[in-house]
């Protein structure tokens, strides 16, 4: 099938989906009829599109947190402890690396074999495996919105299913779920399984149900400058939007410098409306933003000390939505406690600073100049080599490395860039790759560098990158020996 | 004696981060590294080490599955005729909280030859390299370069 | 005697100084000349005005924990605990509430109790029953400096024994120490002591022993406008400084919006060397915020996000040293383990910020203006009223609510001004009693209430007041119903 | 029936803030304030509950003593031939984290009739003392004015 950034037809879309439901078992209980019914029954305060729009208007920003186990009933226990205890305001079911595979044999293996163990020996919720039953049996047993979150390149029958079973939100993207969750899946592929994703989510749109999309915003977590990730949200949203999506949630992850982080989710929103009234999308857009993404602090109370700024980060940039870390993020899974103790200082830190914003800062208008200046030049240049077709330009750009994302484990990834801190932390290019940055832009961020390289006494070298990464375990930001 | 090394991460794992900073340390130290990337099996370790004539494995695992992962791959190495190469193993090999010297005892016991916790910076495994093979540390010359 | 801002004679001094030490029997064993030699041969890492400085030069935020209790092995236990595990770089003692009444006959009392009953029956450590071999004992135990931390009206004989043991701060001062903490002393006597106290520390830098004194800055910690709490701390920054003290730390009780808390300790610094260089005064001034003094949350993950919180602005604000606050804030007195885990919290904040700052906000800068300009009212008005004389000013200042500290407990304090948020949470004026503040700055600030009164639909009243105090055992900080 | 209400802070405590606003609520409740501060004894209550003819007697305490200091109270009112005073107590009455039902049983059978946690908002003390003292709510005539 030839990728073109165009809404599918509806006769295209049913004949692929014979397909996708014969993937697995559950598939055949996927009705498209029953679907629109079971969605248009549920009542408003379980529709996360809604919601989302809802925390927009009285600008409050919203807590979701990530959990999933293989068993259904631990399943439902764990989010609703979630729900009653931790205070969520959205609810996730995180999905396990098998389903994100495709590999269901194996997911029902891990079924039993939880069954047998008596605790989860999968890492996330197998909804496919569950089926539409299963899935509609946890919407019904609590009072919030649900969302699937997972890093699956072929999501189309995950989708299905979740959709089917009352599930208003789906995170993902064909760039977001496989340039940083693969190793050799080709972006055409991908490309064209998330269009499958949204035309099915622009089905029911169609049909009065709102479904929201929100595409992976972090990418590979670590030190991901924003205008790469910004260019890439926006992508999958402009790619969203065309197959009838109209409730897109874009993301960003938090990477440290709170100027910076407040100017990238400002500038993602701003920029990406600006895209979608170019090309005449109608789109009700929100924001979401990550807790730090990178290594947490093996120690509780720092860990409680990196979740909190990653709140106030959240607050004070106005994200619609946060997604909150656990204090034991260092050591793996959380417990459901651990899990509900990180939101309880996520809200504290979000009530706290509910009225207070960065709205006087220079410092934050001039970097939402940059990044959005920054990626403008990655978009166009897309456009260019795609001939005007933005799914083609995607393909083509990873290919050449001008759209290039840093540490990131598929082949189909130039890899040649490579991102460092500035003397305050903010994340800026030390190596460029191929990307179509304009010289001016370059000039800025060289100059940036060479501050900091000054300040250490030190060339600017691949150890500043290196450094930078394991800054953070010292509790760090920046990787200098002060 | 030159290092010639296999790098990769093994088994369902995609995080790349750490992979892609040994490979690139490893390679200014002088090293010759053949990466085979994240989502690596037991075999494509093994085929990679014989096809390149290896004397190191060096294998991640973050995603705390580790265990599992690597169970058996000493005894694979043998069989396939690569029981003098040495086998180093490093990340967040186990799921949730443990001791750290009960881990690094039963990779041992599984036939890995250096153990490491998550965080361990490269030039601590760089000189454990230097002594497992009998590398001379050439200094100056092979210190990190300015790339930019 | 008469109180004047002017530097005491020796003799003056001296000849007080022997009704001083006649107060507790531990007064016998302080030796001004053995003293000195003693201060003299303690190296420069227990030393806190050297570490402060330094701190100041490297642009770092110093962490210091409140801590004392009643047994001398215990309180050494304590603090090597804080020190060690908890990564203190300055120590306290916090000194238990009899010695602050200088009832030492009931701290012995105590003392006899806590040995008996095995755990602290004082809530703090009391200093002058331990006397001077005693309190060298603490500081031998530990390798970093000691600070005392108190509410002593009358702390002439404790000044007296810290100085002599080799601890190289004190905290206080006549308006600080005793408007907020005691019900009817007067501010004459309180003035004429901390003079004493001040004098003490003078008499010391004079023989080349570098002493740091603290005025306390948070007063009664709650909704204190930072123009109040900076005119006292700046009166009693030059009060000391006329006794001869050169090492002094203003402080600061975070109020809880950002750009006004950073404004604050900044507008403080400046304002404050200005008027140490008009005066002509060779002061070294570094200074210090106060976590959150308000309300805690029980909940302990919630205490973490209102400690990270102080934290965050403690770096942003580039204060020099931050004092910190524990989870068990809300239920009394810390563990020590507690006390550590809220230090290693703000640790590890400090760290992640270090290199961050506010310097390019319009709103700080505006701030400071503003914060600069009531300060100016009050303290030339206290010059004013004093004829010239700033300690005499002081006294007619508060006699006539020209001076007024909001929830003071002293007969002394008008306590007709009242405060509130304004609709971002910076603490507003909402009623000024009798301070001469400028009509211009008075209609900024009722304009600002102006507009969080016509948010809430209601009138400026003392229910805002009211909500406000009650707003942030809610977790917020503006007492709204959002 | 008029409330006349005696409010303080017992023992060596000087926190002031409830105090405060304890006063200004009571105030402009209508009710008749004695306020002796902070830094209060029990006889200072008890002799200006006498002076004043109250009716009642707040007590706050929120450094942690506030068992120590009350007790004994009761029976110094009854001595005093204030057995018809309503006593009420409120604030962090003990040290440490504790359970509330028990401290406010022991406080109940110190003698008082009323036990607040800390942070009760003054309107739910207003509540009782309307109701324990027979007083009518006058409503609209006594909300709260704006001061400004």
């Amino acid at each position: 099938m030839e990728l073109k950034n165009k809404k599918w037809s509806e006769e295209r879309f049913l004949e692929e989906r014979k397909k996708v439901l014969g993937q697995w078992k559950t598939g055949e209980d996927v009705n498209l009829e029953d679907a629109v019914e079971y969605l248009k029954s549920l009542p408003e305060h379980k529709n996360f599109a809604k919601r989302l729009i809802d925390a927009k208007r009285n600008n409050k920003t919203l807590l979701q947190p990530r959990a999933g186990v293989a068993l259904l009933e631990e399943h439902i226990e764990l989010l609703k402890y979630l729900q009653d205890e931790g205070g969520a305001d959205l609810l996730p079911s995180t999905i396990d690396s098998y389903t994100r595979q495709n590999r269901y044999e194996e997911g029902e293996k891990g079924i039993e074999e939880s069954k047998k163990a008596g605790r989860s020996m999968l890492n996330g919720f197998p909804a496919v495996n569950h089926g539409v039953s299963g899935c509609r049996q946890v919407l019904e047993s609590v009072h919030i919105p649900l969302q699937a979150r997972h890093g699956t390149p072929d999501a189309r029958l995950l989708s299905e299913i979740i959709h089917a079973s009352g599930w208003t939100s789906n995170e993902g993207g064909g760039i977001s779920y496989n340039i940083p969750y693969a190793k050799s899946v080709t972006l055409e592929q991908t490309l064209l399984d998330w269009q499958y994703c949204d035309r099915l989510a622009g089905y029911y749109q169609e049909r009065g149900i709102d479904i929201n999309r929100e595409p992976f915003g972090p990418l590979t977590g670590t030190l991901v400058p924003p205008s790469i990730s910004n260019t890439i949200a926006i992508i999958e949203g402009l790619l969203a939007a065309e197959q009838g999506v109209k409730h897109i949630t874009l993301g960003y992850g938090q990477c440290g410098n709170l100027t910076q982080d407040v100017a990238a989710i400002k500038a993602l929103e701003e920029q990406a409306n600006e895209y979608f009234k170019e090309y005449g999308y109608d789109v009700e857009l929100t924001t979401v933003l990550h807790q730090w993404m990178g290594g947490f602090p093996e120690d509780e109370s720092k860990a409680f000390a990196v979740i909190s700024w990653g709140a106030a980060t959240a607050a004070l940039a106005g994200a619609t939505k946060v997604i909150v870390k656990t204090p034991h993020e260092a050591i793996g899974i959380p417990t459901k406690e651990a899990n509900a103790q990180g939101m309880k200082a996520t809200k504290q830190m979000l009530s706290l600073l509910r009225e207070q914003n960065m709205e006087n800062s220079k410092g934050v208008a001039d970097e939402i100049q940059l990044i959005k200046k920054e990626v403008k030049c990655l978009i166009d240049n897309v456009l260019k080599v795609g001939e005007g077709d933005l799914a083609v330009g995607t393909v083509r750009a990873f290919k050449n490395g001008m759209l290039d994302i840093p540490f990131a484990p598929s082949i189909h990834n130039a890899g040649k860039i490579l991102p460092a801190r500035d003397v305050n932390g903010a994340v800026r290019y030390l190596s460029y790759g191929n990307l179509p940055i304009s010289d001016e832009l370059k000039e800025i961020n060289n100059k940036l560098l060479d501050i900091r390289a000054k300040n250490e006494n030190r060339e600017v070298s691949f150890q500043m990158v290196v450094d930078d990464i394991f800054a953070v375990s010292a509790g760090k930001l920046v990787g200098n020996s002060n | 004696m030159e290092a010639k090394i296999v790098l990769g991460v093994i088994g369902a794992d995609c995080h790349s981060v750490g992979n892609k900073i040994l490979d690139y340390a490893f390679s200014q130290e002088g090293f010759k590294v053949t990466n085979i990337g994240v989502l690596s099996s037991q075999e494509e370790f093994i085929n990679a080490a014989i096809e390149t004539n290896a004397n190191m494995i060096v294998v991640s695992s973050l995603y705390g599955h580790g265990e599992l992962d690597c169970r058996g791959f000493k005894e694979k190495c043998i069989e396939a005729g690569l029981e003098d190469v040495k086998l180093y193993v490093g990340g967040n090999l186990v799921v949730g909280k443990q001791e750290w010297e009960p881990v690094e005892q039963r990779f041992k016991e599984m036939g890995f030859d250096r153990v490491y916790p998550p965080g361990t910076k490269p030039e601590v495994t760089i000189r454990h390299i230097r002594e497992d093979l009998g590398i001379e540390d050439l200094g100056e010359q092979y210190e990190m370069r300015s790339i930019s």
